[in-house]
């Protein structure tokens, strides 16, 4: 496969789905109507295939050539920097993200087919859906595709446009309406500081290019040749982490994401589980030249990772709806990976991220199809014992679960369990803390799973609850294949070939400044991992067995928790009080700023201007008795102006 | 007594003959008026095969004596709501507009006086001919002014048309003046009289008539319509309007609108006749020509003038007596769509002829004539007809032959 | 002989009535008689310099003058009917709402 | 010319302005005698002043002063009478007199173009539109002036600034502008006073020759004007009331309708 091919397949990836989205916008309404996902379908399996190619081809790469930046064109031609240059770089790490956000968003285009109707009608605003869909897959891929920090953030934001369309694609619910705005907004804040970042790297090294930037930020110097202090480094690390906060949801900025699931849930399954939210870790990854780089951000890192996986997991043990549930769950994953890369395990984080597109998309997708049979409800205190209803639902979502809980021998069980490894071995805390979020989410996890499909059968008044149809179950089957079989791929003993095959990317990153955290010289004994594995294996199984002895027989721990820890579960079920926070420390001091200004708009600002064209005004006033409109007056006056002109021209 | 005058008073031989000249028109023109009303009556009797005026005198002669007796002796009834200064002042205008057109007419040719000739006319200006224009132009405002002053439907109906007919008619009028002038090449009216006397072949007079016969026709048909004489005399129309604009008018005043009328058609006969005809010229009679200034020679134009002024008078009676009146939509297709056309057409002819100096050729003037004609009887079958101002949901009426032929004119 | 300067005070006289009237009647028909008077003033003027600096630019003016007082009386008469026809009066005062 | 006959003009003026003042339709309680005396006193002083300098020596004179002052006062009886076909037909003396005092300045083919122009084709269309336009009783806008003080005013001082600077331009000759005339030397070759060719003649070649262009284009003007007045005159407008439903054909003259 030469160059050129692999230039065409990185083009196919981006145009096929724009065309798509263009496609089903322009004709969707008048010529497609209820067959528009076709388009959308074909443009992303298109970018699905050319991604497999390009996959194909990196992995058979020989050693050291799996990396590859191919220009495409340039921006603004004869620029002397090359910041205007479209290019694409493709590399293990990217070719690994193409292949699970094409594959993911083709599996949800396909089961939107059936889950964007109503009784077999689409839903008003169905072309319009798919569009946005194909446009986000176009966004993400540019996101991954870029091989300069101009392309990552035109990307970055375009995903950030696409999420806010789609969030608020039920755009006449207020709630959505609201949500979306919120999401905008608090994205806005983290792409800010990650704006700030790239302008400070531009700033410091002349350059955006990544593999210019990343060999500068090795050699610790700039473009000129002179060294960089560590501070800037770190600075640099710090605002992008910010602009990974916002996107990925992790602790300050997490806020966003619970409420984005007002969004339709293939949309909350493919972006705000599988791919968009993780962006963030994408590109902690990408410029772990810089982050590895700076001791104080990998800690800042690894910290705000910990403690936003213990902090969403704790929030989800009491949440009572399924989607919100799995977006916590989100949020405290995309923590476990924030707190893997910041223990310079990025490999695992990128390990952790594969693994989870699966299951958590297979638990928004599973949880989409209870929705879609409970006719939109999702609240799990109305529904329960779904196991017969929904037979194949039921089977997809626990072997989903299974992977998110970490029980032995599914994906997320290798994954996750990694990431402690390193976490433990980085620092004890930081390993505590995130044994301790893995306990919560089996106990979460299956808590949600026992009330929605256990106990006895309830459905609520008047709906009519079915089992999906084949476009929806058949994503749901091949991703529960993923959610098992996914983690495989990183374990040595079955062949799995998941770190070598990312080695070339983190090997002068991430790899190489292991060492600080890891004891030197001191090689991890069989114990120490498979150990751990017992360790947590076991944890997750206690974990779903208690969940199992409090919420299957009776259900009397809900009202004992809630009556004996009524200070603590009322803090869970508000979240800990961060957006009350936020509103009493943001927007209420914001808005009542932005009263401040309004009145001194009014008053001062307008007052000011009133009073500028208070005389001119005034003179008007007084000049308007002159325009009479009789056009005998306008004449009269131009006749007594002729004629004293006269008189002073004959008789000065 | 001219010599008298001339040494004792110091004004020239001209002015003497001028005022003398202005007084014994204006009073010939009184009683000839007087008598063209006889001569009306007596020709219309003779076309409806009657007798006509009879009684008074022999012949009825003495009838026009008995009518201005009439006039002056009838009640003057003023309504009360008319409009007292312009209706008294209308017919006063319309007599006094008839009656200065004679200024500029050449009775005679010239006199020699002594040592001097002067011109049997009243005033030789440069402009003879533009002054007779303006003159007529302000034609109108008798009628226009007598039918509003009457306050009252049919008046001023009558007037409406009056000034519309009048309007329109004075521009094919006008050009048609304007072809004469380009050839003659002088406004003056003395000289365009002299300019006919010689002859074409040794036998043909070289009257304007034979070289430029279309404008000649078309001149006497705007004539007809500007003294509002039938098949022209829309704004009387004493069927439709009852009397048009002089409906209101009683005694003298309605007397001098009549006079008025006959002595427009008196002006515009002469005006034709020097135009056209030659004035005072008679060919082969030596006394009439320029050559002669003789007394008798003078009396002799004099008299050629008036008995074809005569022979046009009495054609605008037969016409009047034979031909029925036009709708008032044909009135304005003649003017609008025939006539301007045509005249234009006349126009240009005579300038393209002047350019190439041959506007004196009869035989050119004559070709080019054919050819227009030829052109408009063409179209005249084609073109126009259904675009006029008729109403459109009224019955067809079928035109009367005559008049169909004088529209195809 | 009568000079330039009585024909030039004429035709100022006629001007500045005409301008006058112009100026304070308010029927819509008198307005545009008056602007006739100014008319026929300015043409006395052009006519007099003709004949007293001898030579015919004047009178070729007067011509000009002509030709356009008579377009600028179709076409005002011709609003002057429409004006009518609107508002059914030559009330030039009704048409004001120019006014400040 | 005095120097003070420029002073005295102004007073004539200012007894005319006065006078047209008087003159001009003001509604209820206008002094319509005493404008008329004080106008005609100042016509006469205006004539008086001009007099005493020309005296009347022969009927050129004498006609100027008569055609003069019927001009003004037509064009005084034009501004400020009541009715406007009056308004119209005083005018009409206007131009009749104008074209007079053209004649005696030697441009006979003005003054008979003047007559047929004016008097002939526009008063009548004039009238035409008065007349059709006319109320039974005279209404409000012919009764009253508007603002007529200022415009007295303001026309009056134009005319005294204009005609009094007229009157100081000369003390003896009214020929002085003439003989000032810096484009008098080069220009008056061309068409002598009094030649062999007719004032006809001369303007024609005045028109045909230096002004060709002029002439074109406002042969050109006409023809643009007429266009625009029969565009006018077609317009619909939207007052117009829908046609009325006319009688059958078959009833016409039937019924006589009521007048």
């Amino acid at each position: 496969m030469s160059i050129e091919t692999l230039k065409l397949c990185g083009i196919i990836i981006l145009l096929a789905p724009l065309a798509a989205a263009v496609v089903a916008g322009a004709l969707g309404t008048r010529v497609l109507k209820s067959q528009t996902h076709w388009v959308t379908i074909l443009g992303v399996g298109s970018a699905f295939t050319c991604s497999c190619l390009v996959f194909n081809q990196v992995v058979g790469a020989p050693a050291g050539e799996s990396m590859a930046t191919i220009p495409i064109y340039d921006w603004i031609p004869n620029a002397t920097a090359s910041m205007f240059r479209v290019e694409l770089l493709i590399d293990p790490l990217t070719s690994l993200m193409l292949l699970v956000v094409t594959g993911v968003a083709l599996l949800v285009v396909i089961y939107s087919r059936d889950y964007m109707r109503d009784h077999g009608q689409p839903e008003r605003g169905y072309e319009r859906f798919f569009a946005f869909l194909a446009l986000f897959v176009f966004s993400m891929c540019a996101l991954v595709l870029g091989g300069n920090f101009i392309l990552l953030y035109l990307g970055w934001e375009a995903v950030g446009l696409c999420s806010y369309l789609l969030i608020g694609f039920y755009y006449d619910r207020p709630t959505a309406a609201a949500a979306a705005k919120k999401a905008f907004l608090v994205n806005r804040v983290g792409d800010f500081g990650f704006g700030l970042g790239i302008l400070l790297i531009y700033l410091t090294f002349g350059s955006l290019e990544y593999t210019a930037v990343f060999d500068m930020v090795s050699r610790g110097v700039d473009a000129a040749g002179n060294t960089v202090p560590s501070s800037t480094i770190t600075t640099i690390a710090l605002l992008l982490l910010c602009g990974a906060c916002g996107k990925s949801a992790q602790l300050p900025l997490h806020v966003w994401l619970p409420d984005a699931m007002e969004g339709p849930s293939p949309v909350s399954a493919l972006i705000h589980a599988a791919t968009m939210v993780t962006a963030g870790i994408y590109m902690i990854a990408r410029c772990g030249a810089i982050f590895s780089a700076s001791a104080t951000a990998m800690t800042v890192v690894a910290v705000i990772g910990a403690v936003t996986a213990l902090f969403a997991a704790t929030i989800a043990l009491v949440q009572t709806d399924m989607k919100r549930i799995l977006a916590y769950s989100t949020i405290s994953q995309l923590g476990y990976m924030v707190l893997g890369a910041g223990v310079y395990a990025a490999d695992s984080a990128v390990f952790h991220l594969f693994t989870h597109a699966f299951f958590k998309a297979l638990l928004f997708l599973g949880a989409g199809s209870v929705m879609h049979a409970m006719g939109g409800i999702i609240d799990l205190r109305q529904f329960g014992g779904l196991r017969r209803v929904l037979p194949w639902t039921f089977r997809t979502f626990v072997i989903g679960s299974l992977a998110l809980a970490g029980f032995p021998l599914f994906s997320g069980f290798f994954s996750k369990d990694e990431i402690i490894h390193h976490a433990l071995t980085a620092s004890p805390v930081l390993g505590v803390m995130a044994l301790v979020t893995a306990a919560l989410t089996a106990f979460y996890t299956f808590r949600m799973v026992f009330l929605a499909f256990w106990g006895r059968e309830r459905i609520p008044e008047g709906v009519h609850a079915h089992e999906s149809g084949g476009w929806m179950l058949a994503p749901l089957m091949i991703l529960s294949v993923g959610a098992v079989f996914a983690g495989y791929l990183g374990v040595h003993a079955v062949g799995g070939g998941f770190h070598e095959f990312l080695a070339p990317v983190f090997e002068h990153t991430f790899a190489a400044h292991r060492h600080v955290t890891h004891v030197a010289g001191v090689e991890p004994t069989l114990w120490d991992e498979y150990g751990l594995m017992v360790v947590s294996g076991a944890i997750a199984i206690l974990a779903i067995a208690l969940a199992y002895v409090l919420y299957v027989p009776q259900r009397w721990f809900p009202a004992l928790v809630k009556a004996s820890a009524v200070r603590t579960h009322r803090t869970l079920w508000n979240k800990y009080y961060v957006d009350e926070l936020y509103d009493a420390g943001l927007v209420s001091p914001a808005r009542r700023a932005g009263r401040v200004c309004v009145g001194l708009d009014d008053y001062l600002i307008d007052g000011l201007v009133w009073l500028a064209t208070a005389i001119p005004r005034g003179l008007g006033y007084s000049a308007r008795v002159l325009q009479s409109g009789f056009l005998q007056g306008y004449g009269v006056s131009m006749v007594a102006g002729i004629a004293i002109i006269m008189m002073f021209v004959f008789w000065s | 007594m001219i010599e008298f005058l001339t040494s004792q008073f110091g004004v020239s031989a001209q002015f003497v003959v001028s005022v003398v000249l202005a007084l014994v028109v204006i009073g010939a023109m009184q009683g000839g008026v007087a008598y063209c009303i006889y001569f009306e009556r007596k020709i219309s009797a003779w076309i409806q095969d009657r007798y006509g005026p009879n009684r008074v005198g022999p012949l009825g002669l003495l009838q026009p004596v008995a009518d201005g007796v009439k006039f002056f002796f009838k009640e003057d009834v003023v309504p009360r709501h008319v409009d007292k200064v312009l209706f008294i002042l209308a017919p006063g205008m319309i007599m006094f507009v008839s009656l200065i057109g004679f200024a500029a007419i050449p009775w005679g040719g010239q006199l020699q006086l002594g040592e001097k000739l002067v011109n049997i006319q009243v005033a030789n200006p440069d402009i003879g001919l533009l002054y007779i224009l303006g003159v007529a132009s302000m034609g109108v405002y008798g009628v226009v002014i007598g039918g509003w002053a009457s306050n009252s439907k049919y008046p001023f109906f009558g007037a409406i048309r009056a000034t519309a007919q009048m309007i329109s008619y004075e521009i094919p009028m006008g050009l048609c003046i304007l072809v004469v002038v380009l050839t003659m090449g002088t406004l003056r009216l003395e000289d365009i009289t002299q300019l006919q006397t010689g002859y074409w072949l040794g036998f043909i007079p070289q009257w304007n008539m034979f070289l430029h016969p279309l404008a000649f026709l078309i001149l006497f048909i705007c004539v007809l319509a500007e003294a509002n004489r039938a098949p022209f005399d829309l704004s009387e129309a004493e069927q439709e309007l009852v009397g048009g604009f002089h409906t209101e008018y009683s005694a003298l005043k309605f007397g001098m609108f009549f006079l008025a009328e006959y002595g427009h058609m008196i002006t515009s006969s002469a005006l034709i006749t020097v135009l056209f005809l030659g004035g005072w010229h008679l060919p082969w009679f030596s006394w009439t020509q320029p050559e002669a200034t003789q007394w008798y020679a003078v009396v002799a134009k004099m008299g050629v003038i008036s008995a074809k002024i005569v022979v046009f008078l009495f054609l605008m009676m037969w016409i009047r007596w034979t031909l029925p009146r036009f709708r008032f939509d044909q009135l304005m297709r003649l003017a609008w769509q025939r006539l301007i056309p045509v005249t234009l057409a006349l126009f240009v002819l005579t300038v393209g002829l002047l350019y190439f100096g041959l506007h004196r050729s009869p035989v050119w003037a004559l070709s080019g004539n054919a050819v227009i004609v030829v052109v408009m009887l063409v179209s005249a079958g084609t073109v126009g007809k259904e675009v006029t101002g008729r109403q459109p949901n009224l019955p067809r009426i079928q035109e009367s032959p005559g008049a169909a032929a004088l529209a195809g004119v | 002989m009568p000079g330039i300067v009585e024909y030039l005070i004429l035709s100022a006289v006629l001007f500045a009535l005409g301008l006058v009237g112009f100026l304070s009647r308010r029927n819509l028909i008198v307005m545009f008689l008056s602007t006739e008077v100014m008319f026929q003033g300015v043409v006395i003027s052009a006519v007099a310099f003709a004949k007293f600096h001898r030579q015919m630019d004047g009178q070729a003016m007067g011509l000009f003058l002509l030709v356009i007082a008579a377009a600028e009386a179709g076409l005002a008469l011709g609003m002057v009917v429409m004006l009518y026809k609107r508002r059914g009066t030559l009330d030039v005062d009704v048409w004001s709402s120019m006014r400040g | 010319m005095t120097p003070t006959t420029g002073h005295l003009l102004y007073l004539v003026f200012a007894l005319g302005g006065v006078g047209v003042y008087l003159l001009l339709p003001k509604g209820r309680g206008s002094q319509v005698r005493a404008g008329a005396v004080l106008g005609g006193l100042a016509l006469a002083a205006l004539i008086s002043v001009l007099a005493t300098r020309i005296v009347v020596t022969n009927s050129t004179t004498a006609f100027f002063y008569v055609f003069s002052t019927i001009a003004m006062l037509g064009a005084v009886r034009v501004i400020t009478h009541t009715k406007p076909v009056y308004s119209a037909l005083y005018f009409v003396l206007v131009v009749i007199s104008v074209a007079a005092l053209l004649v005696l300045m030697q441009a006979e083919f003005l003054a008979i173009a003047l007559i047929m122009v004016y008097a002939g084709a526009i008063m009548v269309t004039y009238l035409f539109v008065i007349m059709l336009a006319q109320q039974d009783t005279a209404p409000v806008c012919d009764r009253r002036s508007h603002e007529p003080f200022l415009a007295v005013l303001a026309g009056f001082v134009l005319m005294a600034a204009v005609a009094g600077r007229c009157g100081d331009l000369t003390t003896a000759s009214g020929d002085t502008i003439a003989q000032a005339s810096p484009t008098k030397a080069t220009l008056v070759a061309n068409v002598p006073e009094s030649s062999d060719v007719g004032n006809t003649t001369a303007i024609g070649r005045a028109v045909m020759t230096r002004y060709i262009v002029a002439f074109e284009i406002a042969g050109v003007l006409l023809l643009v004007s007429m266009v625009g007045a029969i565009a006018l005159a077609k317009k619909k407008l939207p007052t117009e009331t829908v046609e009325e439903e006319r009688t059958p054909i078959g009833q016409i003259g039937r019924e006589v309708p009521p007048y």
